[in-house]
């Protein structure tokens, strides 16, 4: 007994209990990590599929709004795995993009795209066809922009006008234009969110720059005449 | 797309001040805002510690975390880097400069708990900055903590004859001031971003 | 004191956020919408009432020279199981929150707590004591978060109660609106306090 | 009875006489609606500082609730919603004035409180709808508010490159804008009348106005003319930076302040998201200009 306190007084007693706590703490942690790392890899990858399959709803007969709610892995993966393609860029290679198969022929490509908005980086899957002519789709996967204004271009009505509209006629590049939100879009019109000029355009603006450079770059032999 | 790292400066400054829109380092920013001296000497010992810290924590995380894959201990690596850091900076002014120890180091102690300087380590690994963005990053954070809780000491000092209610003197009346700043400040957005 | 008198203590009469200004940093980033200020608070009275329990069970092994040290490495281990859990099973929530979970570690209100009464007291009153302070705090991020997102969205936990017709105040989702809110929940305790004498 | 309740303040009364011509003219020409939008603001004004004075010592509301309710009123948007008129103006007494310590204390322009809480919160109605100007005789006297509105928010840069409207106009004040903000002609009658009877200092005007057209000509190259008479610069130099109470006391911070908010107006208006900047500035400005004081206090006692 007389023993213990003396070696709790000492000098070393701080160190060693240092070293033990932090041994028998890193530990469990470490232990817990492994045990949730996977369900966060699973978690990272499913929103991923999901994201990119919900580009082509209307293509997939498989996948409905209750499928997509549901968000079974298992279903979603195979989906996946039957579909999609997953492809690197011979320039770049860390950059990823997808592939849309039905039948096995290409039926359209998706790229991973960054745009700069009012607050944040705005992150969103943009689908066009194979032959660049026009968007097929786009989805934004993550913002920042201001709550209720800015942050409105993940309603539905907003990403959904894209579906459909030109990217590329004749021999150049289609620019969108926005106009206001209680307005008719023509076919190069996008309706812009009020109050939020700045994140409509930073997106319209940015698949438009990085599409241009994919294009002109990777894809520009794609053109069938 | 890469962002300047002067923008991000500027930015971090401005239109994200890290106070008045990430409301970090609030705690010291009430407290010490009484006068403007000693709010002086925090905030330009909350800049030095920033800076320095987010220059330690970047190195740590990409040469040692990452190859480890230890990120998920990266909140006490950060912290025991934070507070080794200061310990060291508070022994070392101690020693080869009284003066400065007495108008800056007295507040060395305070930045530990501060969490703003543990924010922008986080920040940055959450925004993925390179080196060179994590040091403007944590730079323009300082200055703009320094720069707001100036500002506020100012406003404090010509407060204090104003018979402010009651119950609103002292941490109260303090919040309001923050708010309307932060209002004044979104003037700002849009000028530069962050990420 | 019985652990019922413990628990009023430190959730009320003596409430970290609005009586002691401890812990705002997070009250005002994670009150834009209720749902994150569920979380967060769940995340903190978790971190509180274990790591009281811990400190407070080792309060005697613990050598004083390195007593801060030990009790930030107590919580910051609590934490770091916060976020992986909050990574594994709700990651939509933990992207919202960002580095919030992890700035849990330097919330006064767990440190205050810790040197307060987890280092004199018995693990389980300590517990208590914990769980009564987080509950505290949540209660505070909860008001303000219900007016800010009742204002801001016209809504309860994301469900929309009020209809189209309501306008809402986007300066409820954005900062200024937290710094006002508290100051005003500040205001009414202090009033309310003068008033009882 | 109105003894009782109101402070006399003759100062406040001059401010108010040289908001009338101001009024009178937005009446002529957005209709009737915004004197309604006026009295609003002045009634939830004087309803919020009675709510704080009323049971305390003196106990009376002060003469300067109505300079900030009407100016509150002037920088709003024509066909704004009543109950917002109604918010911001509470707003603007309690968290801009009332709780500093009332009359005389307050560290914020209280109306440019009142105006930014609005325009943070309601960006839609107060920053995009704006209803066209009546013209010819008797124009808005006749009418309650003009049914044609602009719902674009043209950012003050476009305006210039799209000759939205011609300098006259600007200058005349036949354009849509906030209530008080468009005639420049009459704010600077009221501006000379304000400096003759010594009310208002003519430094912070010319220095900020001085600042504002040397940036703007620095910015945009041309035409600073244009920018100044645009928007709500002028008011804002003519009745909100020079506010005896949240202005500096020192001489040469007056001179810096005013400069500043300049040159953040500026700024704001070329670079930031917004279109207007002037509102934002002179919130800077107030928030800055106590340190700058504060250092130029210890440098003279120290050299003393």
């Amino acid at each position: 007994m007389k023993e213990k306190t003396n070696f709790l007084e000492s000098r070393l007693y701080p160190v060693v209990f240092m070293i033990i706590l932090s041994a028998i703490l890193t530990l469990i942690l470490a232990f817990s990590y492994q045990l949730s790392k996977g369900r966060v890899e699973m978690y990272q990858e499913l929103r991923l599929q999901t994201n990119l399959l919900s580009l082509f709803k209307s293509e997939i007969p498989e996948l409905n709004d209750k499928v997509i709610k549901e968000n079974n892995p298992v279903i979603m993966n195979e989906l996946y795995n039957k579909y999609l393609v997953s492809k690197i860029l011979a320039n770049r290679p860390d950059y990823q993009y997808y592939e849309f198969l039905d039948n096995g022929n290409t039926a359209g490509y998706v790229f991973p795209i960054s745009a700069k908005g009012l607050w944040s980086t705005i992150k969103l899957l943009v689908a066009i066809d194979p032959e660049f002519n026009q968007y097929l789709g786009i989805k934004i996967i993550s913002q920042g922009e201001t709550p209720g204004l800015g942050a409105r271009i993940t309603e539905n009505w907003f990403q959904e006008q894209f579906t459909g509209k030109v990217f590329y006629q004749g021999n150049s590049f289609n620019k969108l234009q926005l106009i206001e939100e209680n307005g008719n879009p023509n076919a190069d019109q996008i309706l812009q969110i009020t109050g939020a000029t700045v994140s409509s355009k930073a997106i319209v603006a940015g698949i438009q720059h990085d599409l241009e450079i994919l294009y002109n770059q990777n894809f520009s032999n794609v053109k069938v005449d | 797309m890469e962002i300047n790292a002067v923008v991000i400066f500027f930015a971090a400054i401005f239109t994200s001040n890290i106070l008045l829109t990430n409301f970090l380092g609030m705690c010291s920013f009430l407290s010490v805002s009484k006068e403007v001296e000693s709010s002086f000497g925090l905030g330009v010992a909350v800049f030095f510690v920033m800076v320095c810290t987010t220059a330690i924590n970047y190195a740590v995380y990409h040469l040692i975390m990452v190859p480890l894959d230890i990120v998920y201990l990266q909140y006490i690596i950060f912290i025991i880097v934070i507070a080794a850091f200061v310990q060291l900076t508070e022994m070392l002014v101690e020693r080869f400069s009284p003066v400065l120890y007495y108008t800056l180091g007295i507040f060395l102690p305070l930045i530990t708990v501060n969490c703003a300087i543990l924010g922008v380590s986080l920040f940055m690994v959450i925004r993925n900055y390179s080196f060179i963005q994590s040091i403007a990053y944590g730079g323009g954070a300082g200055l703009g903590w320094l720069l707001a809780i100036l500002s506020l000491a100012g406003i404090r000092q010509k407060l204090k004859l104003n018979r402010v209610p009651a119950g609103l003197r002292g941490a109260g009346i303090t919040l309001i001031i923050t708010g309307i700043m932060a209002l004044a400040f979104i003037g700002f957005s849009g000028i530069a971003a962050i990420q | 004191m019985n652990k019922k008198q413990i628990f009023i203590q430190s959730a009320f009469t003596e409430n970290a956020i609005w009586s002691q200004i401890l812990g705002i940093c997070s009250a005002l980033a994670v009150t834009n919408q209720m749902k994150n200020s569920l979380v967060m608070g769940l995340g903190v009275i978790f971190t509180l009432a274990l790591s009281m329990l811990t400190i407070s069970a080792i309060r005697s092994l613990i050598p004083s020279r390195v007593r801060m040290m030990a009790q930030t490495f107590i919580i910051a281990f609590y934490v770091i199981l916060v976020d992986l859990f909050l990574k594994a099973f709700l990651p939509d929530t933990s992207q919202q929150l960002g580095p919030y979970v992890g700035l849990i570690i330097t919330n006064c209100i767990i440190m205050g707590r810790a040197e307060a009464f987890a280092s004199k007291n018995t693990p389980l009153d300590s517990m208590v004591d914990g769980i009564g302070a987080g509950v505290g705090y949540t209660l505070v991020l909860l008001i303000i978060s219900f007016i800010r997102e009742i204002f801001g969205f016209g809504a309860i936990f994301g469900y929309q109660v009020l209809g189209s017709w309501w306008t809402r105040w986007s300066i409820m989702v954005m900062a200024p609106s937290a710094f006002f809110l508290l100051a005003m929940l500040i205001w009414i305790t202090e009033i309310r306090k003068r008033k009882r004498g | 009875m109105l003894e009782k309740m109101f402070m006399k303040q003759k100062v406040m009364n001059r401010v108010l006489y040289s908001l009338v011509p101001i009024i009178l003219y937005a009446i002529y020409r957005f209709g009737w609606r915004v004197l309604a939008v006026i009295a609003i603001t002045n009634l939830f004004s004087v309803f919020m500082e009675y709510l704080f004075v009323h049971g305390q010592k003196p106990g009376k509301i002060s003469g300067a609730v109505w300079v900030t309710g009407s100016l509150l009123g002037l920088i709003l948007p024509p066909s704004i919603p009543f109950w917002m008129a109604a918010v911001g103006a509470m707003i603007a007494i309690s968290m801009g004035k009332m709780v500093f310590g009332g009359f005389g204390m307050n560290i914020f322009n209280p109306a440019l409180v009142g105006r930014i809480f609005l325009f943070i919160s309601f960006p839609k109605q107060m920053g995009t709808q704006w209803n066209q100007p009546f013209v010819g005789f008797p124009g808005g006297f006749v009418n309650w508010t003009n049914p044609q509105a602009l719902t674009a928010a043209t950012r003050i840069t476009e305006m210039s490159e799209k000759g939205v409207s011609g300098l006259r106009d600007l200058f005349l004040g036949s354009i849509p804008g906030c209530i008080g903000e468009v005639s420049s002609l009459l704010i600077i009658i009221s501006a000379l009348y304000l400096v003759f009877t010594k009310t208002a200092k003519w430094q912070p005007m010319i220095g900020g106005i001085g600042s504002f057209l040397l940036f703007s000509f620095m910015f945009y190259g041309a035409d600073p003319l244009y920018f100044l008479f645009a928007g709500g610069v002028m008011f804002g130099m003519v009745f909100m930076i020079t506010d005896p109470v949240s202005m500096p006391k020192h001489k040469k911070v007056i001179w810096i302040n005013s400069i500043l908010v300049g040159f953040l107006t500026v700024v704001i208006r070329k670079f930031s998201s917004f279109p207007e900047g002037f509102m934002f500035a002179l919130l800077l400005g107030n928030t800055f200009s106590p340190i700058i004081e504060y250092a130029f206090k210890s440098k003279s006692g120290r050299s003393n």
